[in-house]
């Protein structure tokens, strides 16, 4: 096809590819040493080394063998997946109301949902802590799911705001037309158009609210409750002072796992030109 | 079903008033065409009556009663927008279905029966499954065209559904629209267009909009011959009327003299003479524009393909009983 | 009653902990639920407080580290009656960290003390001997590190300790004062005395170790650090707790069967001795215990000689019950708790006692006047100036 | 909390309008309603202890001190005054200091490489799925652990980014990054960056994707170079989502806690007002001035934020028709 | 200043080849017109040409040059959007500025001028301040215009420039951009419409697609009274040409004969008859729909307003001279 061969385009991309490799390995290189930690033992663990010496998943045996890990993944999957089905559901009908209904006062409203996210988390924690026993929610799932709404929400509601503001006018106005009420403009019109900011806040939610940890120790009183991040905090070595970082690393690529392969699944959804070809102007 | 009466019906936008107090009444069955220039509110006043837009002050009445507050779907309007305003994430069928399914009592298999019907009818059966981004302007117009006729309204809206059309497909479409009106003696339409065969041709009724007011409310014919200012005068017809001052008008005892091209004669004894200046060859037709000392040239139609050379002297006359006289005022004559 | 007890422990402890309760379930027919907590003592320390704080009725039983019991004095029940026939059997000392105002809020369970660990190969080979004080121990450190480094071993340090700005440097600083006569920072009938000259001249000795015979890292190590740089064969001495012995004898460890331990050098001042700072836990049982009678049963029940012993053997943690440490079944289990009971006798406790609630804050104070020292922002004599003044500002008129 | 029915302009609204209205009351009522119950008493509990004398030990005992806990003067008898309060603790404003200095850099480093990073991601290439997910990782791995995890790595004797560091050349000794005092806060905001990029580019990659593409070709045509396309049609359109991830991230970093907690709890050049108020809530007994400092903190962010949102004419409106 | 040539071009979407093959040569400095079907590729072309699309074959020169791998700008060309595309966040100035804001050496004043002036002639100039969105369709269109029109490039692509515009508007403009041709000699313009007078009007040659094929390429004039084929004589012309086939095509010794409504005479003695079953009343003229037992009925454009009631017969005869004359295969026998 193209005739002449264009060095200059050849440049660009092996340059852009270059910048791409050196994202992934500054993103990963943290992750592959825990992993390369998580396969050492012993004094091993103070050796720096770049590639495995010896592998043994012992610590992988340790972290499903220590506590009640598998359970605790259980109730870090519930937390997260209801924290961000909950804040999402609240969010996405919230920021409809906030981007797309003039009423009085709406800036201050957002500033009110904003000044939430500006108290230090472990000010609250007392207070907070007061609510969730008078809740009677106290050592259940209910009581993260609950205390995360206090970070979820306020950042799910600007960010769901921002993005709807942006949603062409014309096709709400058709959906109106079409009998369409409130409800089902969000549903079935708003939704779709939002994948890319949908998922992503979800995603940031979702990992939020997975690592919580402050949290997550004051609100659950028993292994059966607990979370993944205070599991792994829970990690200990044969004695008091010594840090069993093999687990731990072990236990993080456990629990990260799942995370990327979330983002696999999801990031498909985060896809360009949703908008495209629906009005002109 | 619905018969539509407007009463001083005004819009702005902040300062900007865009719809000055509009009266206007459209029948019950009728076939209402708004033409009028670019930016003079036609698409505005098309969704106060849709009712997307708020009223800022006057009355709407739907068969009578009053319906300033009453919303989109309660009107019983189906409506096609200027910028199509197609659902980006349906496919085709599903944009054309969306309203239905919303609808209740509507059967899986009555929907697709409608969809097809109106898609067969513009010719989009074959994009069903695309979604609007896959489409040319032309198909995006259909879908939006026929989203509207899959339902049952009583009132069509309809923003220049036509313009991005072939003209086969356009006078196709006009002709189904207008099957669909004749079909339906219930349903009134409002139609906006700046295609003056659509407009002559469709129109039970025109309604000249300019600036934010109805200029002229008629027939085509009306509006045609006996316009009743300069501007609608100007405004109807293509091409476009041509408007004499000083002497020439005054010959005919007026301020301005309207005579349309078609109604220029050329004749070795006309009464004017012009420098030909352009000569435009349309086929049936040939535009002559000529200089004869007006603010603007002078067109004459002539049938045919015909050749004048640039430069070259024409005398012309206008068929005495066609001119538009009008005063200083620019109201007509008679 | 349905008990339940908060516990830090780590691994192999907790499941100690589980078959003793195990034992005292069956003997009495209580349940103990145990709840365990991170290891991190801070963690534990501010949620302890939260959930007293908050009146929390779902803990009865807490294991304490030494310094908190008298902290959280307000929220446990008094053990002085309850436990009035065994108080006897324990180091007085011990029991005195735990005594508030006549009230003994804590019972013991273990104790714990540092000592100082040496490269007896490396002394071996270099012809020194165990440092009494800590001058021998600069030189000592000084000479085996250069020699070292001048036949290739790069990577060798003198001497690792905990230098970072945390709990830890009290300890150690502690040591170092104390043990060069400088007292102990607020002594027990609550005078603030850490501004002296003896105490200056010992964290001023420190302070020149850092970037000598210690690595500049070491104002960051807490003991894991140490204990890396040290299990890589890395450093002659080190300053750590007894969990790094047997560690230090593991199969894949670099000094495997090459240390030993001693009593930390002492200082040489007027009163100079070794000195190990006090760690240890204990159990305290909290006032909104909705069964304080079985709480105490358990807390008893932990702190017996019988568990005491088991742990010894099991767990190699101290005893604090004197007579143990003659135990034979307890040195057959654990030989090493010799070398300990020496430096047990040096123990001395942090002030936590005497400055009750305020004893964070003061240990706070102090580590960041000894690690700005350390870190050479200022001499010590005048960081402990200012220490002096912000302490008397803390305590008003009484602690 | 704002009334939002209530708020009806002079004119007879439609009742689209209304309809929309109420819609747009029930939307919002119970998300008010889970924050008012998950914010509200913790929010004034910790704003009210502030103005009382509470310690941890004897919570509901606290009595009311007034300003006390902020600044209180004491006058001598040689006549000097001596404030005491939190507003004249000098570690305060080192706390301060120290957190306004590390949100600056962080916010700043991370809206920078995240839009880099984002618009890499944004890009049509082989891989990007993968390449998008492990971008997250930084993100995805809990904090106590990341933490601990480059506090291990940065050690001066068994860490890799010394050894890396010197195998590469970069530095001649072991730099022990969280142990000196000059090199802490470096080390801190290393770690945080590290960490919170993929926050920002996820975030900045999902307003890129909002973007009509139409626009670009129409940019293309007008011969618009691709850079300046990016600042002048790529970042004023992706604006408003940058406002927001902005803002977020300020408004963490304002509050940065558990990193600094892990990684250099105590060392005074990374102490935040975050970590203070921590000390002084949970370890030390001043419940009252940690819950003052506390709200200082919050009353400094919201400070922040309205001039953030006043000077980067942050829009309220638009999107409603 | 630059000739196009396109070889043997084709585009496909994944499996939907939408260009199947153009050869086409537009001469530098010409007047280009692409007419055809809605969804026939004309956009799609446009895009090829300006380098928004890859080429999926063949070969495209600019000048004599292979330009399939340049980028647009590269190609000094300006377009005009059939969806508009304006810069949503800029106002009507700064769209219409922006391409020449980033050329070096245009002074601020230039500039200014430059943009008042094609506000001026796109009577826009009051809303230059304004937002995209909050413009009325024919105003966006025309700041889309406009913003092509600032610029000073070799190459203009037009993508139904005109649609949304009223009458007057339209003409005006449509004179503005002919003017624009004919002051820049070197300037090639390639133009898409739907409206046969523009096409008609302002061609220098047309080039009709079909189906992603060029059907002809002509001089309006050479398409209307020799088009190639019945799709072209088809769509050439309004109202579209009347196709008679059966006994009436074969007394002229075709398989179709077309006979365009305009040279249809009524006449007492014409030779077919037909039944009136509507008429258009378009002022100037009036179009008589004839069922003649055609598949279609048969358009006969009479001159002036007409009442001809519909059920009543009319005779009428094709002009003999004006007659098209196709074999089986839909081509013309001449
Ligand atoms: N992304 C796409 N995927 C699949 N098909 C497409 C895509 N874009 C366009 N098409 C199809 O290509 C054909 C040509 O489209 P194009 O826009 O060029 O038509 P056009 O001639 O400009 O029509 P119009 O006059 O309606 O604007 C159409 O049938 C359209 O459906
Ligand atoms: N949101 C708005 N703010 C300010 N002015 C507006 C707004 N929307 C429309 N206008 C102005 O109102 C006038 C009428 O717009 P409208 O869309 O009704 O025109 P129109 O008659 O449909 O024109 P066209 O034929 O070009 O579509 C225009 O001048 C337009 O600029
Ligand atoms: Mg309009
Ligand atoms: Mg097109």
């Amino acid at each position: 096809m193209g005739a002449t061969f264009d060095y200059w385009k050849l440049t660009k991309t092996v340059l852009f590819y270059a910048l791409v490799l050196v994202i992934v390995v500054v993103s990963v290189f943290p992750f592959y040493y825990a992993i390369l930690t998580s396969l050492k033992s012993g004094t091993d663990l103070f050796r720096v080394t770049y590639w495995p010496t010896s592998i043994s998943f012992d610590n992988f045996r340790q972290v499903f063998s220590q506590g009640a890990f598998p359970r605790n993944l259980l109730n870090s999957v519930f937390v997260a997946s209801v924290t961000v089905i909950l804040a999402l559901f609240l969010a996405v009908t919230a920021s409809f109301a906030l981007s797309r209904v003039r009423f009085r006062g709406r800036g201050l409203l957002l500033m009110t949902i904003l000044a939430v996210s500006m108290f230090p988390q472990i000010a609250v924690l007392a207070g907070l802590f007061e609510v969730i026993r008078f809740l009677g929610i106290y050592n259940t799932p209910w009581a993260l799911i609950f205390a995360y709404t206090i970070f979820t929400l306020p950042f799910t509601v600007w960010v769901l705001t921002t993005f709807m503001r942006d949603l062409p006018v014309e096709i709400e106005e058709a959906a109106i037309v079409d009998g369409a009420t409130p409800w089902v403009i969000i549903t079935q019109v708003f939704m779709p158009l939002m994948w890319p900011a949908l998922v992503t806040t979800g995603l940031l939610a979702f990992i939020a609210a997975w690592n919580e940890f402050l949290f997550a120790l004051t609100f659950t009183v028993s292994n059966e409750t607990r979370t993944v991040p205070v599991a792994i905090a829970l990690l200990s070595g044969g004695s008091q002072y010594e840090i069993p970082w093999g687990i731990i690393m072990a236990a993080s690529v456990v629990v990260t796992v799942p995370l990327v392969a979330l983002v696999l699944v999801f990031q498909r959804k985060i896809v360009s030109g949703l908008t495209a070809g629906g009005v002109k102007g | 079903m619905a018969s539509i009466e407007l009463r001083n019906i005004r819009k702005s936008f902040g300062a900007v008033n865009v719809i000055k107090g509009v009266d206007l009444e459209v029948r019950k069955g009728e076939f209402m065409v708004f033409v009028g220039p670019s930016g003079c509110g036609k698409s505005t006043l098309l969704r106060l009556i849709s009712g997307l837009e708020d009223i800022t002050s006057g009355e709407m009445l739907f068969d009578g009663k009053v319906v300033n507050a009453l919303t989109p779907s309660k009107r019983g309007i189906a409506m096609v927008f200027q910028s199509y305003a197609l659902y980006p994430h349906m496919t085709v069928y599903e944009n054309m279905a969306f309203g239905l399914k919303l609808e209740k009592g509507n059967s899986k298999e009555a929907i697709r029966e409608r969809v097809e019907k109106a898609a067969d009818m513009l010719q989009i059966r074959q994009y069903l499954d695309r979604l609007p981004k896959q489409l040319s302007g032309g198909q995006r117009q259909r879908v939006a065209i026929g989203r509207a006729i899959t339902r049952d309204p009583k009132v069509f809206l309809f923003d220049e559904p036509l313009s991005n059309l072939d003209a086969a497909l356009r006078v196709a479409t006009r002709i189904e629209i207008a099957k669909l009106h004749e079909g339906m003696h219930d349903v009134t339409m409002i139609y906006v267009t700046h295609d003056q065969v659509e407009a002559m041709t469709l129109a039970d009724r025109i309604c000249v909009l300019r600036d934010g007011l109805v200029e002229q409310v008629g027939t085509p014919m009306e509006l045609y011959e006996k316009p009743d200012s300069i501007f609608v005068a100007g405004f109807i017809g293509s091409p476009k009327m041509n408007f004499l001052t000083g002497e020439k008008a005054e010959a005919f005892k007026c301020a301005t003299l309207g005579v349309r091209g078609e109604h220029m004669l050329v004749k070795p004894d006309g009464i004017w003479e012009g420098e030909v200046i352009h000569t435009e060859n349309l086929g049936a037709d040939t535009y002559v524009y000529l200089e004869m000392g007006q603010e603007e040239p002078i067109v004459v139609r002539l049938e045919g393909a015909m050749q004048h050379p640039s430069g070259s002297k024409l005398r012309v006359s206008p068929m005495e009983d066609r001119v538009h006289r009008f005063d200083e005022a620019g109201k007509p004559i008679r | 009653a349905e008990l339940s007890i908060v516990s830090g422990d780590t691994g192999s402890g907790l499941a100690f902990l589980r078959s003793q309760l195990d034992r005292f379930e069956a003997d009495t027919g209580h349940t103990v639920t145990v709840v365990p907590m991170p290891s991190s003592t801070t963690d534990q320390f501010g949620q302890y407080r939260l959930w007293l704080a908050a009146g929390n009725s779902d803990i009865d039983v807490y294991q304490t580290d030494v310094i908190w019991a008298p902290q959280l004095a307000d929220q446990f029940l008094d053990l002085s009656e309850a436990a009035a026939d065994v108080v006897g059997n324990h180091f007085p000392s011990i029991i005195e960290s735990q005594t508030v105002d006549g009230k003994l809020v804590a019972l013991p369970a273990f104790t714990d003390a540092p000592a100082l660990y040496y490269r007896t190969d490396l002394l071996e080979k270099h012809g020194k001997s165990v440092p009494e004080t800590w001058a021998e121990l600069e030189t000592t450190a000084m000479e085996i590190m250069e020699a070292e480094r001048a036949e290739g071993n790069s990577e060798i340090w003198g001497f690792v300790f905990q230098g970072n700005a945390y709990e830890g440097l009290t300890c150690d600083a502690l040591e170092w004062v104390m043990s060069n006569g400088g007292g102990q920072i607020v002594e027990p009938d609550g005078t603030i005395s850490i501004n002296n000259d003896q105490a200056a001249a010992a964290i001023d000795r420190a302070a020149g170790w850092v970037g000598t015979i210690a690595p500049e890292g070491v104002l960051a190590y807490m003991e894991e650090e140490s204990r890396g740089v040290w299990q890589l064969g890395n450093a002659v001495f080190m300053r750590n707790w007894p969990y790094a012995y047997a560690l230090g004898n593991g199969d894949d460890s670099a000094v495997k069967g090459k240390f030993d331990v001693a009593p930390l050098p002492a200082g040489d001042g007027e009163g100079a001795r070794s000195a190990a700072t006090l760690g240890g836990w204990n159990v305290a049982v909290s006032k909104y215990s909705p069964d304080p009678e079985a709480a105490i049963e358990l807390a008893k029940f932990l702190a017996s000689e019988e568990v005491q012993k088991e742990r010894a053997i099991q767990q190699s943690n101290l005893p604090t019950i004197p007579s143990l440490y003659e135990d034979a079944d307890v040195l057959e289990a654990s030989p090493f708790m010799e070398n300990w009971k020496a430096i047990f006798e040096q123990a001395v406790p942090r002030p936590s006692a005497p400055t009750k609630t305020d004893y964070n804050e003061v240990s706070s104070l102090f580590w960041s006047a000894v690690h700005d020292t350390l870190s050479g922002n200022g001499s010590a004599a005048e960081n402990l100036e200012i220490l002096e003044a912000d302490l008397q500002d803390l305590k008003g008129d009484a602690w | 909390m704002a009334p939002v029915g209530t708020a009806a302009t002079p004119k007879i609204r439609s009742e689209l309008m209304l309809q929309r209205v109420r819609a747009a009351r029930w939307f919002l009522v119970p998300m008010m309603i889970a924050l008012a119950i998950v914010a509200g008493w913790p929010l004034t509990r910790s704003i009210w202890f502030s103005f009382t004398d509470a310690t941890l030990n004897d919570l509901y005992g606290a009595e009311w001190v007034g300003f006390g806990n902020y600044l209180r003067w004491q006058v001598l008898e040689s006549g000097t005054v001596r404030y005491r309060g939190v507003l004249a603790d000098p570690d305060w404003w080192n706390a301060v200091w120290n957190t306004v200095r590390f949100a600056f850099w962080s916010v700043l480093w991370e809206t920078v490489l995240g839009m880099i990073v984002a618009l890499v991601l944004n890009a049509e290439f082989r891989g990007r799925g993968i390449v998008r997910a492990a971008i997250l990782i930084p993100w995805a791995i809990p904090t106590i652990v990341s933490a601990r995890m480059w506090g291990w790595m940065l050690n001066d004797q068994f860490g890799i980014i010394n050894d890396l560091g010197m195998k590469l050349g970069l530095l001649s000794a072991p730099v022990a990054w969280t142990a000196s005092a000059d090199t802490a806060m470096t080390a801190v905001l290393i770690v945080d960056i590290w960490k919170t990029t993929p926050f920002m580019a996820l975030l900045i990659l999902a307003g890129l994707q909002m973007i009509p593409k139409d626009i670009y070709e129409a940019a293309d045509i007008d011969g618009v170079h691709p850079v300046k396309q990016f600042f002048r049609i790529t970042l004023p359109l992706v604006r408003p989502a940058l406002m927001v991830a902005i803002i977020f991230r300020v408004l963490d970093a304002l509050r940065i806690f558990d990193l600094i907690y892990v990684l250099t709890p105590n060392s005074r050049s990374t102490k935040t007002m975050s970590v203070l108020a921590q000390e002084n809530l949970f370890q030390f007994n001043n419940f009252a001035e940690g819950s003052t400092q506390s709200t200082l903190l919050f009353l400094l962010i919201a400070i922040f934020t309205i001039l953030y949102i006043w000077i980067g004419k942050v829009n309220f409106e638009g999107g409603d028709r």
